[in-house]
């Protein structure tokens, strides 16, 4: 398996993944592949010998296990920083953290905070807002941030706490309304990335083809995209 | 009165024609069915029972219609109240042998008459057997006072006494018999037994084919075969290992060999009835 | 780590309860589909084992579209019962019930049709109806099979948990089941709580499993040979 | 040469004491075992296949171990050579007549065989029918040619003509003594049945309990109830809807009143013996 | 939207492999569950019913350790073999006769205790083997059984999900099955992806098991009554 690039991507980055692999590829041919996952399911595997090139974690944490564990050739570099943001596909009014305590709103859609840092931020900015106590019983958890989106986009819930490049991506853009949550209520949902030790057991050019594409994130032209999709880079 | 007047084509390369079936049977009587085997026996109880469907005719039973081909009445088995001797027994597996009974009973509390059922079929140390344990004739033995056991108004046996031994059939014949008259239901019994065919009964019915090997409606006409005499006996004498009985049958001294023990039994002037069928001779005391 | 005994004690419950209403659904489906022959027979029968084609989490997808109250069947629900089928155990129930249908459905149908027909003629030539036909005489003398069916509900809607996961929402105390601890355990790499989890889901399933073939062993001597 | 002494505890509370069987057999015999419902026959038959394990004792055939308790061998039943007629039967439901017989068969290829078979039960025209769609009688018949298919050393049959007509069983009886003289097999035949108990048979085996409702050890003693004379038909002739038949037996002058049937079969001269059992007296012809 | 056919095509292919696979390794393991009694036979029974106990996700996420070629029995595969059991097809054939063998087990044990037992007795005084009893005699006479364990395990093949997707690590034309390709699909909002793999996969199932219950309803007539 030398020919493909396998980069392997937590779920919420994976719009963004996608146009970076398409832009990348206008200059550097040969097949790259994504693997989309959860975070703990990719480490998880990546620690039992996946053979995946690159992993773009959905925090620092995921990235760090498998760098201690001796699996990976990089530190953890952070490529970008989500946004979270407030969301219905409904009437429904979502002005800002306050509006959740509309009664009209029945159920609001949040990443489970033990799996996904998008449901550690907003549950910290609910509680920073005050409003966590009143609101606890609508809440219903999601797996992953993509599960949130289906929750919301089923119906079966009235908002939801997503990621800006959920909303801003392609197939969403125009589905309903959003609020950006202010980033003084949660911590930065820093996001890291590693090149596996995986890309280092095959041949030169694989790794070379590896380092090509951790470079080209933190390229002006990475970044550029990383912002189109509502992420904060440094 | 039963009146049977049905034609069923069964699928048998045997004979081209369908069975057809004529008879009119009293209520309350004894009626044995004979007849080669595979010749539609099991399968003419079958529809009375309403568990096969005739292609044409009518059943009708005290003015009752149990099946009629032209309007499309077929009452169901739960509503004919029968008690159905099956040839392949049909016992439940996962009841006793008193589990059988109970569930077959209509009414539960009658245990007296349960115990009786066990007593004449010498089923009694076997009441909490499960079928699977008990002999072929024990199995047989609980089939037959399962279908008693809830008092049925029509009672069809399908060769019932075939695994049992000749005392132990007899014993089951004659409280037959006995639990006919006291109950007052009609049996039909299928059988090829003489011991059936000759025996004190009201009709005999013989389910045969043609010559022409044509299935032929069959009715009320006694087997050719068979013939009986009634007689008084005039002496019992010894005769090497045997015994000779004299019985005079009007003109004649008939003189009869027969076994030690059924001599033991005969005494002068008893009045007796000889009855043959197919090379058999069968000697049976009256009154 | 982070573990505590209520999503065990959901999980069993859930399991419970779809058995025993998955057992009173399946028995009159199965004895449909055993004795009686009809056209479209086959498509009747392929359609109950559909549930089982659908990945759990596609199914759980639909069953979340269809629950949603912005459809029809959700809409309805909820305004003439007050029902919410969605993020509620009552949800997981009517999910579990459909996901496990055929592992009722298959073994009970099999077992019917494997009995030899002459005992439904006899219970019925003593005057006793279907129902107390079948709960008297057909379902005894099909014991393994109807114990087959109850083992592979119950232990599937245990395991349970693409369905779940999308319906349920994780909710403590009303949809956070066993499988579902287990997997938030996994995934934030707490392999610690994950394997105590599995070790006590195990261990009570294997005690579950062991009374019932012990039970079944027991009971079932009808066919004792000499 | 077949030596049976096996003793086996039966789970039955009729008798206190265990089952004893104490028999031999001389290879290529007809040996016909008879005894009440219960009593342990099928049993029996079962221990001698390999079905069902003795508590103790020997079966040796022809200096052939097939159960020794002491030393723990058991034969297995694959390799005792037999053919069994199961009281039920026992048919592959998933085979045609045909294929039974097939399946049953050593060698596929002796179809004339399987022909004949077919030809002496009538069956041929259910060849290709499968079990559930033949009538008792039938699966009877393709039970007793099933066993003889593989032609057997030794044949076990239990209670193989209960089901079937009288005309049809002593063809059977008759078939199968002809093949028991010509492929010399050893057979073991289960019966309550006169017609075979009276036959032709070289040994007749009581299963029996003592008084003391002990089942008691069993041997060769024929049945009290049992007895044959042989004479000359003088003369045969009509006597009211029937037939008298006179036969000289030593000093005697017998009259037996026979059907018009089996008169028509006595001539003058002819050689009969008659056999009596249990009140049933039996006229056969000789040579 | 991003839909080909190879996921479906992978997906059939697992499932025949493991539905012929568990029939060959069930038959043995069913016969003797159903014909030996011995001490602690409700133990080994119990252990064949776990598999199903599990979340598959989490018995996907054991079956990675120990296949992993970190660990003993992954390292002596590997270096024996040269057989690499994660992240490659024949992992997926494992982990699925695993996952799957309740599902073959248990009917085929039932199908088999129902039977009379004198029709083995029957085939052995006719001096046949246990084998040609098994496959001529007692196998014929439980095709609904036989079938259910199939339908079931083939079904639940092609609908697994939770352990492919852990061991299988969704990699192209070699793991990703059509259940992973769907879930990719839902996962990433390309919810006509998903719709349309999952209305292929519906209709090849349907039209699989209409067949095979149209075959079945006509071979199986053994018992046929007037
Ligand atoms: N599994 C069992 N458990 C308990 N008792 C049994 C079992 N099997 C058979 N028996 C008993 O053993 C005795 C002998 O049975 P067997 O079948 O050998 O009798 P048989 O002589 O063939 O009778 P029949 O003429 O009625 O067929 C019977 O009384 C029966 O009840
Ligand atoms: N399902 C079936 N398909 C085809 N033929 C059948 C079917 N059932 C019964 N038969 C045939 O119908 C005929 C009558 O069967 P039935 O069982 O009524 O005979 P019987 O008189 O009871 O015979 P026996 O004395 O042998 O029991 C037989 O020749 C049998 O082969
Ligand atoms: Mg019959
Ligand atoms: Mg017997």
């Amino acid at each position: 398996d030398g020919q493909n690039l396998r980069i392997a991507v937590a779920a919420n980055a994976q719009f963004v993944t996608d146009s970076l692999k398409k832009a990348f590829q206008k200059g550097h041919p040969g097949k790259i592949e994504l693997i989309v996952s959860s975070s703990g399911k990719l480490t998880a595997q990546i620690e039992h010998g996946a053979p995946y090139d690159i992993f773009m974690s959905a925090d620092m944490l995921y990235a760090k296990t498998i760098f201690n564990a001796g699996n990976a050739l990089t530190k953890p570099k952070v490529y970008a920083a989500g946004k979270l943001v407030l969301w219905t596909t409904k009437d429904l009014p979502v002005t800002g953290l306050d509006a959740l305590k509309n009664p009209a709103i029945k159920s609001i859609a949040v990443a489970s905070p033990k799996t996904a840092p998008y449901g550690v931020a907003a549950i910290t900015a609910l509680k920073k807002a005050g409003i966590y106590a009143s609101i606890k019983n609508k809440i219903v958890f999601g797996e992953s941030i993509s599960q949130v989106n289906q929750y919301q986009l089923s119906g079966a819930t009235d908002v939801a706490f997503t990621a800006l490049s959920i909303v801003q991506s392609p197939e969403l853009r125009h589905k309903g309304k959003w609020t950006e949550i202010s980033s003084n209520l949660y911590e930065p949902i820093d996001q890291g990335v590693i090149i596996l030790k995986h890309a280092g057991n095959a041949n030169s050019d694989q790794l070379k083809q590896a380092k090509d594409f951790y470079q080209f994130l933190f390229s002006a032209q990475g970044k550029a995209i990383f912002t189109y999709f509502g992420y904060n880079v440094k | 009165m039963i009146k049977i007047s049905i034609e069923k084509a069964i699928p048998t390369t045997l004979y081209s024609q369908p069975l057809r079936v004529n008879l009119e049977i009293g209520t309350g009587e004894f009626v044995v069915i004979y007849g080669k085997s595979g010749v539609g026996k099991t399968s003419l109880l079958r529809m009375i029972a309403g568990l096969l469907k005739p292609d044409q005719g009518v059943i009708e039973v005290n003015q009752q219609i149990w099946f009629n081909h032209l309007n499309k009445v077929n009452l169901p088995i739960q509503k004919r109240h029968l008690g159905f001797v099956f040839q392949e027994l049909a016992l439940f597996p996962n009841m006793t042998v008193m589990e059988n009974l109970l569930y077959a009973a209509n009414n539960p509390k009658d245990q007296s008459y349960l115990q009786r059922l066990l007593n004449i079929t010498d089923m009694q140390s076997l009441r909490s057997r499960k079928p699977a344990t008990l002999s072929g004739g024990q199995q047989q033995r609980l089939a037959i006072i399962r279908a008693l056991a809830r008092k049925p108004t029509i009672l069809l046996l399908d060769e019932p006494f075939s695994s049992l031994d000749y005392q132990l059939a007899q014993q089951l014949r004659a409280e037959l018999k006995i639990l006919h008259k006291e109950l007052k239901f009609t049996t039909l019994l299928v059988s090829h037994d003489p011991n059936d065919i000759n025996g004190q009964i009201d009709q005999l019915v013989e389910l045969k084919h043609g010559n022409a090997h044509q299935l032929r409606g069959t009715a009320l006409h006694p087997t050719q075969n068979k013939s009986s005499l009634i007689g008084k006996i005039l002496r019992v004498y010894p005769f090497e290992s045997a015994f000779i009985i004299e019985i005079a049958v009007n003109q004649e001294i008939l003189k009869v060999p027969t076994d030690p023990k059924t001599a033991q039994g005969c005494h002068p002037n008893q009045m007796v009835q000889i009855t043959f069928i197919d090379g058999q001779i069968l000697l049976s005391q009256l009154g | 780590m982070d573990f505590n005994f209520q999503p065990l004690i959901l999980s069993l419950e859930l399991s419970l309860i779809t058995t025993v209403l998955l057992l009173i659904i399946g028995i009159p489906i199965a004895s449909f589909l055993a004795f009686k022959t009809f056209r479209g027979k086959s498509i009747l029968e392929a359609i109950v084992s559909l549930p089982l084609v659908l990945p759990p989490s596609v199914l759980g997808f639909y069953l979340l579209v269809a629950f949603s109250p912005n459809n029809f069947f959700g809409k309805f629900l909820d305004s003439y019962f007050n029902l919410r089928l969605v993020f509620s155990f009552s949800g997981l129930v009517l999910g579990s019930l459909i996901y496990s249908l055929p592992f009722m459905i298959h073994p009970l149908q099999a077992g019917l049709q494997a009995l030899a027909p002459n005992l439904k003629e006899a219970s019925y030539s003593l005057g006793k109806s279907k129902k107390e036909t079948m709960f008297k005489v057909l379902l005894p003398n099909i014991k393994p099979a109807i114990l087959t069916g109850m083992v592979l509900t119950f232990a599937h809607t245990l395991g349970e948990f693409g369905v779940v996961l999308m319906i349920g929402g994780n909710l403590e105390g009303s949809t956070k089941v066993a499988s579902i601890a287990i997997y938030d355990a996994v995934e934030s790499l707490d392999f610690r709580s994950a394997h105590i989890y599995s070790l006590v889901l195990i261990i009570i399933s294997f005690v579950i499993l062991l009374i019932t073939y012990g039970l079944n062993k027991r009971l079932f001597d009808n066919r004792v040979h000499l």
